[in-house]
């Protein structure tokens, strides 16, 4: 099961600014195991970003991102109290997604 | 002449640049601070959050009835008054020591079970790593204030400070070889003097931290058993009075401080 | 739990996320795959990117560490759409790439892993255009190093 | 009844004073436990250790020149030349492992020395807790006498100063006869990167 994420989404002078992290090993299938195995590939491909339920980024990424990634987005506008959702999809297909109002 | 330092990459090692000394320190600090703005560290919070009111052990409880110094289950403010003499046990404790108490007393675990993954890894972090990064995070904002009035505090205290400058071990080292002297450093690590309150204040503020170069949740009973690693010792026992007397010894040198982590470290 | 209301709950998270799986099926396959910047800057159609001033990294230019390099990205192009993200010498250098949609504003921070001194090179796509921006990250070595 | 609680008050601080080397040695032989090569023998204090954490690293001249005396015969100089391979000794200077529970006894240890010195010019991730060796040969010279020198403090940097945080990397076992003489070549050697 994926671990957890955590969201923050904070309205600022006419900007919402959302911060999100997410667990995930994001492998890069060249380490090494302490038993001196190859670690496969394993990695997040696709993050989206919804408000209100209309998806507004739309992101690609490889293993180059960090282990335990951690992503800032800005929305144009925004009031407290609108729905903001983020999920991910990795290249084992696993998924996980998470909600917060802004505030 | 303004001095110069060159920086290395690591693999390979053969080609350098230069940077002049301060805008490389300059650098390095503001590295730092975006790391810390982007931290993961809370996502352990949540772990945590989630280990502390699950139930385990034979008595199939959760530790939310533990007592971390404030009553059963107060969890504001509770670290930042620790480490701590407990009645109970009759001696002083830190976090993770009296984690390891209540999952034995609440939980009916053997210590031995409770005790045994105590340090985890990037891929799983351990019960003593998740716990410690929410029990934490409840006392933000709050001074550090640990115990140094009882006679059991006051003698932990005493004996922190005496292990700090005690040499041992193959290579003659105390925790001054190293953290002994203003403005020194290993290779490119600024190397705190943790007996003086103005080097301490900002450490013990931030512990425990997300360390970026293992991608690992680490604990301040994890730092003493590493640093004694590399002083060439044997393992200190995981709650021994020898590490509570250190985190001891190093939070009161740092008191007063407000709590603002977990923080994030190299 | 009962095994109805456990059914019905499970229907309920299969179609949850189903719909988010389909929408995120595009992952650049060739873009992720290529070696070097110029075979990824070609599968992103951004051969001959120009050089912009108001295509903004915010980066360290000294990283204490490889793997984890914070970099903040903001496009003040006008109609910029998209912002993709590249680590010169990493053996797989596009790590990225972001699509704004009505709502959002073209700006990303993120976490990469740089493998050793490179140049971080930002490419953003506004009304059929590419522009683009680069920036040194010069990586060292920590601590005992034991 | 009040006498004796003041007598008590001021019999307290005593009973609170800093506890001696002994007392901490004690803690920790309960506190600590073997693992890998590190044995509970290192938990036992010597003369010196005993001395310098006593004095707080500055021991009694007297007391300091006699250990120092029995320090110095425990360096044994190999036959013949004591410059090794500078090549090689740069690596030992990088390599920061070596007699930690998690190294295996076998595998070679290094030196650690990038960890607080300076040396060659293209490494600029060095430390600074003990003085910097860039041109160490350039400025001292290369003669048996230098060579003599640099492999002593080395191999037991106790015997020139007591209480030094440099550890004794011969006599701790270490490094071998021959990591020390490629270091020795890596500060003299007129060919090292460190005396360019």
């Amino acid at each position: 099961m994926a671990g957890p994420m955590k969201m923050r989404a904070t309205l600022n002078g006419g900007v919402t600014d959302v911060r999100v992290l997410m667990t995930h090993p994001m492998e890069t299938g060249q380490r090494k195991d302490p038993d001196g195995k190859l670690v496969p590939l394993h990695f997040i491909q696709n993050v989206t970003l919804k408000v209100n339920g209309k998806t507004v980024v739309e992101s690609q990424i490889s293993q180059g991102i960090s282990r335990n990634p951690v992503f800032t987005f800005r929305i144009k506008g925004g009031a407290k109290g609108d729905r903001i959702e983020v999920s991910w999809i990795d290249n084992h297909g696993e998924t996980n997604q998470t909600e917060t109002a802004v505030a | 002449m303004k001095k110069v330092l060159g920086f290395c990459v690591v693999l390979g090692g053969a080609f350098c640049a230069s940077l002049p000394a301060q805008d490389a320190k300059k650098e390095i600090q503001r590295y730092r601070q975006m790391v810390a703005e982007g931290s993961p560290a809370e996502l352990f919070e949540v772990e945590g959050e989630a280990l502390w009111k699950k139930p385990q052990g034979p008595n199939k409880v959760s530790l939310e009835k533990c007592d971390l110094g404030g009553g059963p289950g107060v969890l504001k403010g509770a670290y930042a008054r620790l480490p701590r003499y407990f009645k109970d046990a009759d001696r002083v404790m830190d976090l993770e020591t009296r984690l390891l108490h209540c999952a034995v007393t609440l939980q009916g675990r053997r210590r031995e079970e409770a005790a045994a993954r105590v340090f985890g890894s990037a891929d799983r972090p351990s019960e003593m790593e998740s716990l410690s990064a929410y029990i934490a995070a409840q006392s933000r904002g709050m001074k550090m204030a640990p115990g140094l009035s009882h006679p059991k505090e006051k003698e932990a205290y005493a004996m922190g400070r005496a292990l700090y400058f005690h040499r041992t071990g193959a290579w003659d080292f105390s925790c001054a070889s190293c953290h002994g002297e203003e403005g020194k450093r290993i290779r490119m690590q600024d190397l705190p003097v943790l007996y003086k309150p103005e080097h301490a204040r900002p450490v013990v503020s931030t512990w425990p931290a997300y360390r970026v170069s293992t991608s690992q949740f680490i604990t301040l009973q994890w730092r003493m058993n590493n640093c004694y690693q590399q002083m060439r010792m044997p393992e200190p026992d995981f709650g021994s009075d020898t590490t509570v007397a250190l985190i001891l010894f190093l939070t009161a040198t740092g008191k007063g401080e407000p709590y603002r982590g977990p923080g994030t470290k190299r | 739990m009962n095994p109805l209301r456990r059914t019905l709950l499970a229907a309920a998270a299969a179609i949850v996320l189903k719909p988010l799986a389909a929408l995120a099926a595009t992952w650049n396959k060739d873009g992720f795959g290529a070696k070097t910047t110029a075979d990824a800057l070609k599968t992103l159609g951004a051969t001959q990117p120009l050089p912009s001033k108001d295509l903004l990294i915010e980066a360290p230019e000294i990283a204490e560490n490889g793997a984890v390099v914070p970099i903040e990205i903001t496009s003040n192009v006008p109609g910029t759409t998209s912002i993709a993200v590249l680590i010169d010498k990493n053996p797989f250098p596009l790590v990225g790439k972001f699509d704004f949609m009505e709502g959002a504003l073209p700006f990303v921070k993120l976490n990469a892993k740089v493998g050793e001194t490179s140049e971080v090179r930002v490419v953003a796509e506004a009304r059929g255009k590419h522009y683009v921006a680069t920036q040194e990250i010069k990586v060292t070595i920590g601590g005992c190093g034991g | 009844m009040k006498r004796i609680f003041l007598v008590a008050v001021l019999v307290a601080p005593s009973a609170l004073a800093d506890p001696t080397p002994q007392d901490v040695q004690k803690l920790m032989q309960r506190d600590f436990h073997a693992r890998g090569q590190a044995g509970m023998d290192r938990v036992v204090q010597d003369g010196l250790q005993r001395l310098c954490t006593e004095s707080r690293d500055n021991p009694p001249a007297g007391a300091a020149k006699a250990i120092e005396a029995d320090q110095m015969k425990t360096i044994v100089l190999p036959e013949g030349s004591l410059m090794g391979d500078w090549k090689r000794g740069e690596s030992i200077a990088q390599n920061g492992r070596g007699l930690q529970w998690t190294d295996k006894p076998g595998d070679a240890a290094g030196g650690s020395c990038y960890n607080c010195h300076q040396l060659s010019p293209q490494e600029a991730s060095f430390g600074t807790l003990g003085p910097s060796l860039r041109q160490f040969g350039k400025l001292r010279g290369n003669g048996p006498e230098i060579q003599r020198y640099v492999y002593g403090k080395i191999y037991n940097a106790k015997a020139y100063n007591l209480c030094s945080q440099m550890p004794r990397l011969g006599l701790s076992g270490t490094l071998s006869a021959e990591q020390i003489k490629d270091l020795v070549a890596l500060l003299l050697d007129a060919d090292s990167p460190v005396n360019q």
